[in-house]
């Protein structure tokens, strides 16, 4: 399956809006709270340093992510959307990641289907040890979607502050 | 009529003639029609998987190949080396189809490999597809009297996740057929010892050393000869007899049947399709013991209550 | 197909034996030879009764209204139906004693134009899987394939389907029909009505509409039998079971080949999982 | 309209050197809700929480936002600061500006400002949600159930009851011991082991608050912790233990002989018996199976002789209930079955024994009152082979784990043997002698030193017959030779495994177990006594192989676990769990399924207000919930909503980036 969607899939959204000059994307990050939040502060405590474009929002765990909040991050204020969880097998709650993981592959490939480029969206497992793998993390989600110029699509431009 | 594909592999027009024959003999009175693989070729043992895996797997490949054209559900195979190779290209190729493309594509010509024809040792065919209970019901000329250690080698039931037969340490099978033939199996230990035959060539004294140990073990059985299923224990065994006995300096003198054989023999064939004058160690003492019934050893009186899973009333 | 003399029999014997209250199925229009559902509670009505192969709606949606709540209801469902049908029993919406279900082995219905429907065409489960009493002549096992429109649309570029897209979304008008008509949209009260969903985006813009719609395909992932109820409800016509079959798709080939509605029990692809599911897309 | 103060630390420079921390504060004076905001050199500090504590009062405020290190860090000390000016402790919400900020973003400090302006910003629009919430408190039955009475169970349940709180324990055999009843002497000190566990067990029996039920079984655990209701199948023991003395007459008289268990069948019991002289209770029961008067309903002689007229036939299995708080798993280990090891000729050999049967034979109480000897002929063996790691560390024929208890047994056996018989010897073959300890190595030193036993670094390969003897051939690592042992008797260290049913007690109890079978601990390492499930613990083997002094420690922590539970008559807990809005939930149950700790149950209620027509909907049991969000997300209904994250607490933070 993935062989043949992403074969189908890959192509690249062409930036209909030319980034403006220091144009700095925001990135919501989604982390859960037993391993990647724990993590993300590893991350700080080893002061491994990543770009600063990411928001971070706490949830107990990756199965507290509904997959509305990434339709309605990307509609609002996200450029792009990071969520990430405990390692299979890992998760504080049991079996959470299990079905998140699911449910975050469905919602991934739907957004693609309907025009978002798929690093829009972007997943990982990081255990409260991986503070550098962190680092790492934020830093591709920030440099793809940099590539990808801002996201205008859907987006409700009289949203209120 | 049963019909199973045949494989004879080299050994069988050479030093295993009489296996060749006898087998045919045996099928031929089981009602089962032996169709050989037509144009088939070696199957690489040794030399080819010791120098190239691609070759390792293309030689037994093409000859699965030629068997699926045969349209029959099994194949049987006398030599243990043989069957070996074909097993387990067999099962890698069922397990990996990337692989199975891959060396496919170096025998294409022949065929595409679909997996539908189940590999087995020629013991096995007669264990699980002939039966047990056809083979006693074949025995015209019983063997009781004889006394047998049955020798299995370390390629018929090893590995184990590859031959999905019988036990790889402590096999039983060819001592349940020798038993329907009315022979007494003993109880062997060193039944899936190593003979040494890969040494065959190159270090003899490592075979003297290894083979002598097995067939003193039998002689300690109480057997009256060997039974194999392989034309490599066959010839190892026999062959180096005397060798053996020069360099022990203790009379052995067991000679070594291929189960096919003394199927033959019980069934009632005649004794000179079974080509015994191909065997280094004459055979006549051996058969002598057949009829020859000892009495049953009185039980010795177990010192210890044994244990015992049923209960008891005193 | 024209099962109509043997529903009709079977309304009235269930209503002479006093088995039901009420019975859903199809009746003519009145104008033209297309159908539309109907409610009978009297046996002396079931002579409205019809079905052939105009009988296009699912008539499974009828279940969550209050005309046939704790009541016993006899009702006509296709193989595509019963899935649904059994979505609702395995999700405690329906209780199975109060049911009487004549199921279909289904031919296929086709569209006003008479054509046949292009989810027949497709169809894997054509026979009812429910069912107390089946009419018609089973069909064989079908297997699984991908909606040619669905691959055609994926194989299109992220640019084309965006604008694709784009225009579905612009053409909804939030009427909400969809949801209406689709009998796994039983919800006391949508999501998308409630409060904090309208917070930040309630209106009737193309952005809403993307919202309302992205979260409605996700909620029918992994449950959406393909009966097409909202498609045939839509007044702007779009082509709402892309995103379902396209759900489907990934569901079925990601997730130990998950269809909606097989099996008794199985509450759909989210509410469960397995260690063999996907993990390369996660870094 | 919510009124929210925003105090923003300096963290001395941890994040002041990093992050422009009075333009932060400035930047939060803009937002419309933010009433007060301040900066200060260390919030977490006495003057700090003063300053909140100050500002609350003064400010009128309803919601406080500290933006400061992680709240995996402080959250607790400003919850506390809140809650001393009286103000609800839920509605403060931590900005981790440091962690995720100034630590991270050192080389634009800038940026990292404005990052650290938008996490503020973000916390705001979240604590704007909060809502008031109270810690949840849950009563308590004050009663501990204890499952399996071996050394694990006896130590835990004597703990517990040793703190006045009664204990229930449930032994599936007919008396309680275990394994350990079965042990002649305990390494590493050799003490006699029925001299130190039977005053353990006669405790148990005469403790005032321990009922024990032996022979029986736990059939169903439901509830929560504090709150657990369990049934209790009592099998039929065919005795009426209450008027029976336990003169022991029946299985003297008793004519059906059965392989004694006890002795690992080398001898025989009786088919009504006790299972060994120290039993507790030392009353016998009636083997079902192999009584023939139950069987075939012939004889009846026990019941003749039996002068109390205790022996009832018609007995029936009685299933009991007891209101528990929470519970402690002690069911022990098996030992694996060395068939698969062929090549040994297990099964074929007589003289080829297990290490339990050989420790039976040498016990002072053992079927051959203390001597080994050979199965097959009754005579001492004096060579005898002992082979370790049969089946532990072998992942092709047994399990991929070490055993951790056999090296030190088997050094026991050898001096045990020594001791019996003085003129034997003994062969070693070990892979690695794994003797960490208290006094553990000095032990093998000493035991090779004193039984001048021959250490064999290497596997086994073969064991054949000659004559009658058993020639053991192995590798001897260290030469790089293969050697061959002639054997009298050879004794296999079969592995340490879990119970065959335990994975059905773990499913019945709730608990994860691990893919031998083993119930799973909580943490590896800072929770090894708990389970998953709030009130469930484990002692023994029945998480892991243990010797006895590990078990006997971890059975003291679970008491120690039990006893902490039971120190209020209500627990106190979290208040971040899920709730049900009845009003919106369809009762389709999908949170029921997803619900990792089984705490969504349904109830009806009506239809709508003074409705006779009844609903299904679900309910959460606050007792169980530990607030993952899992039914939240599958509730497409929103029906459900996790108390601190909120889909609205979570969408505010996403909209006001």
């Amino acid at each position: 399956m993935e062989a043949v969607a992403n074969n189908q899939l890959v192509s690249i959204e062409k930036p209909e809006i030319v980034a403006p000059p220091n144009w700095e994307p925001v990135i919501i990050g989604i982390l859960c709270n037993w391993c990647s939040y724990a993590g993300s502060d590893l991350t700080g405590t080893s002061r491994i340093q990543y770009p600063p474009n990411i928001r971070i929002i706490r949830v107990p765990c990756s199965s507290r992510v509904d997959p509305w909040f990434l339709i309605k991050s990307l509609q609002t204020t996200a450029d792009g959307v990071l969520v990430s969880g405990c390692h299979p097998g890992d998760c504080h709650y049991i079996s959470g990641n299990y079905y998140a993981r699911r449910r975050f592959l469905v919602t991934k490939k739907l957004l693609n289907f309907v025009g978002f480029h798929e690093d829009r969206i972007q997943f990982s497992w990081v255990s409260a040890a991986e503070g550098p793998k962190f680092a790492k993390v934020v830093a591709k989600v920030t440099e793809d979607i940099k590539k990808l110029g801002p996201l205008h699509l859907y987006k409700k431009e009289n949203f209120e502050k | 009529m049963k019909k199973v594909t045949y494989f004879p592999g080299c050994s069988a027009h050479g030093t295993s003639e009489e296996f060749d024959m006898t087998v045919k003999m045996v099928m031929k009175s089981l009602d089962v029609q032996m169709e050989e693989i037509p144009d088939w070729n070696c199957c690489g043992a040794t030399s080819a998987h010791s120098l190239s895996e691609t070759l390792a797997y293309a030689l037994p490949l093409r000859n699965l190949v030629l068997a699926e054209k045969l349209d029959n559900a099994t194949m049987a195979i006398p030599c243990a080396s043989c069957y070996q190779r074909l097993k387990v290209t067999k099962v890698h190729m069922d397990d990996n189809p990337e692989l199975a493309r891959k060396i496919n594509s170096t025998v294409i010509d022949e065929g595409t490999y679909k997996g539908k024809v189940a590999v087995k040792s020629m013991l096995q065919y007669c264990y699980e597809d002939i039966g047990l209970e056809a083979i006693k019901s074949k025995v015209t000329k019983s063997l009781a009297g004889m006394k047998l250690a049955c020798y299995y080698g370390c390629l018929l039931t090893r590995p184990k996740n590859i031959t999905h037969f019988d036990s790889p340490e402590y096999p039983m099978s060819m001592d349940h057929i020798v038993e329907a033939l009315g022979a007494k199996a003993t109880e062997f230990d060193y039944k899936t010892e190593c003979c040494g035959a890969s040494f065959s060539i190159s270090d003899t004294e490592v075979v003297i050393n290894l083979s002598s140990q097995i067939l003193e073990m039998a002689r300690e059985s109480g057997a009256h000869a060997i039974v194999v299923a392989c034309p490599l224990c066959q010839s190892n065994l026999d062959m180096r007899q005397p060798d053996i006995e020069k360099h022990t300096g203790k009379k052995i003198n067991l000679p070594i049947f291929y189960f096919t054989q003394l199927m033959a023999l019980a069934f009632g064939m005649s004794q000179k399709d079974m080509m015994f004058n191909k065997h280094i160690v004459p055979v006549e003492g051996a058969l002598a013991n057949i009829g020859k019934i000892e009495p049953e050893p009185e039980k010795v009186k177990k010192p210890r209550k044994a244990v015992e899973a049923e209960s008891e009333v005193e | 197909m024209d099962y109509t003399k043997q529903i009709q029999e079977i309304a009235s014997k269930l209503f002479a034996e006093g088995k039901i209250d009420v019975f859903v199925g199809y009746r003519l229009t009145g104008f033209d030879e297309n159908q539309v559902p109907v409610l009978i509670r009297d046996q002396k009505d079931v002579s409205q009764l019809v079905f052939n192969d105009r009988s296009v709606f699912n008539l499974v949606n009828y279940l969550k209204y209050e005309h046939t709540r704790n009541k016993r209801v006899g009702l006509v469902v296709k193989g595509c139906d019963s899935r649904s049908l059994n979505l609702l029993l395995t999700e405690s919406q329906v209780k199975r004693d109060k049911l009487y279900v004549v199921g279909i082995a289904c031919e296929g219905v086709v569209d006003e134009q008479g054509n046949k429907m292009q989810n027949c065409m497709e169809c894997v489960f054509p026979d009812a899987i429910v069912a107390d009493e089946m009419l018609g002549t089973p069909h064989e096992v079908r297997k699984y394939k991908v909606n040619a429109d669905i691959d055609e649309l994926a194989s299109k570029g992220l640019v084309d389907r965006r604008v694709y897209f784009e225009e579905v979304f612009e053409n909804c008008i939030r009427c909400n029909a969809c949801r209406h008509s689709c009998p796994l949209c039983y919800c006391a009260k949508c999501c998308i009505d409630q409060e904090t969903a309208t917070l930040y985006n309630g209106a009737n813009t193309t952005s809403g509409a993307f919202h309302a719609l992205m979260t409605w395909s996700l909620h029918l992932a992994g449950r959406c039998v393909d009966c097409r109820n909202c498609e045939k409800a839509c007044p702007s016509h779009l082509p709402l079971h892309l995103l379902h079959k396209w759900n489907e798709r990934v569901i079925y080939e990601n997730f130990q080949e998950h269809l909606a509605g097989v099996h008794e029990g199985d509450r759909g692809a989210f509410y469960k999982y397995s260690m063999q599911d996907p993990d390369d897309f996660i870094m | 309209m919510a009124r929210v103060g925003v105090f923003v630390c300096f963290c001395g420079a941890n994040i002041a050197d990093f992050v422009d921390v009075p333009k932060v504060v400035e930047e939060a004076k803009r937002i419309r809700e933010v009433k007060f905001a301040i900066d200060y050199k260390y919030m977490c500090s006495d003057p700090g929480q003063q300053q909140i504590r100050d500002a609350i009062t003064q400010y009128r405020l309803t919601s406080i936002v500290v933006a400061a290190c992680s709240p995996r860090m402080h959250e607790k000390t400003f919850r506390k600061a809140l809650s001393d000016a009286g103000m609800n402790p839920y509605l403060l919400e931590v900005a981790n500006i440091r962690e995720h900020s100034s630590w991270v973003h050192q080389k634009d400090k800038k940026a990292a400002t404005e990052k650290a302006s938008d996490l503020v910003r973000m916390a705001v629009a979240k604590s704007i949600a909060n809502e008031q919430l109270h810690e949840i408190s849950v009563p308590v039955t004050k009663r501990a159930l204890v499952i399996g009475g071996g050394i694990a169970g006896i130590q835990a349940a004597l703990d517990i009851a040793d703190a006045r709180i009664p204990v229930v324990l449930v032994e599936k055999s007919p008396s309680i011991g275990g394994k350990m009843a079965q042990l002649d002497e305990t390494f590493p000190t050799l003490d006699c082991s029925q001299c130190i566990l039977t005053p353990k067990m006669v405790d148990v029996a005469s403790h005032p608050y321990i009922e024990l039920i032996p022979y029986a079984e736990v059939l169903e655990l439901e509830g929560f912790v504090g709150n657990y209701k369990a049934k209790i199948r009592k099998k039929a023991s065919y005795v009426n233990f209450k008027t029976c003395t336990g003169c022991g007459t029946c299985w003297q008289k008793c004519p059906v002989k059965v392989p004694n268990e006890y002795n690992m069948g080398i001898d025989k019991r009786k088919a009504i018996y006790t299972p060994f002289p120290q039993a507790v209770p030392n009353k016998p029961v009636i083997d079902a199976a192999h009584c023939t008067m139950l069987t075939k309903g012939k004889c009846g002689i026990c019941a003749k002789v039996c002068e109390k007229g205790s022996i009832d036939y018609k007995m029936q299995d009685e299933i009991i209930e007891r209101e528990i708080g929470a519970v402690v798993v002690a069911t022990g280990y098996d030992l694996w079955d060395p068939k698969p090891y062929e090549e040994y000729g297990v099964g074929r050999f007589k003289d080829i024994i297990t290490s339990l049967e050989f420790e039976r034979m040498v016990s002072a109480n053992g079927p051959t009152n203390g001597v080994p000897v050979r199965p097959s002929d009754g005579k001492v063996p004096k060579n005898v082979v002992f082979i370790k790691c049969i089946g532990s560390r072998d992942e092709a024929k047994g399990i991929e784990y070490c055993s951790k208890i056999c090296c030190m047994y088997t050094t026991k056996h050898t001096i045990l043997l020594h001791h019996k018989v003085h003129d034997s010897h003994a062969y070693v073959f070990y892979m690695d002698i794994r003797a960490a300890g208290k006094g553990y190595e000095e032990f093998v030193k000493k035991a090779q030193v004193d039984t001048a036993a021959t250490y064999l670094r290497g596997r086994v390969s073969k064991i054949y017959k000659k004559g009658d003897k058993l020639i053991v051939r192995g590798e001897d690592a260290q030469i790089g030779q293969v050697v061959e042992v002639v054997a009298d008797l050879v004794v296999l260290a079969t592995a340490v495994i879990p119970p065959k049913d335990n994975p059905d007690l773990a499913r019945l109890l709730g608990v994860s177990y691990d893919k031998y079978g083993y119930m799973s601990e909580a943490h590896p390492k800072l929770r090894p006594v708990e389970t998953a499930k709030a009130g469930i613990f484990l002692a023994g083997c029945t998480q892991a192989p243990k010797d006895i002094p590990d078990t006997v420690a971890q059975a003291s922590a679970c008491a120690a676990k039990v006893c902490g539970i039971f120190s209020g008559d209500t627990m106190k807990k979290d208040p971040m769990i899920s709730t049900v809005n009845n009003e919106y939930c369809t009762g389709c149950q999908n949170c029921v399924k997803v619900c990792p700790y089984g705490a969504i149950v349904t109830e009806e209620v009506p239809m709508g207000h003074g409705s006779k027509e009844m609903r299904t909907v679900a309910k959460i049991n606050e007792g169980v919930c530990q607030g993952c969000g899992s039914c939240v997300a599958v509730c497409r209904s929103m029906a459900i909503s996790l108390a601190g994250f909120t889909d609205l607490q979570i969408i505010n933070e996403i909209v006001s980036i």
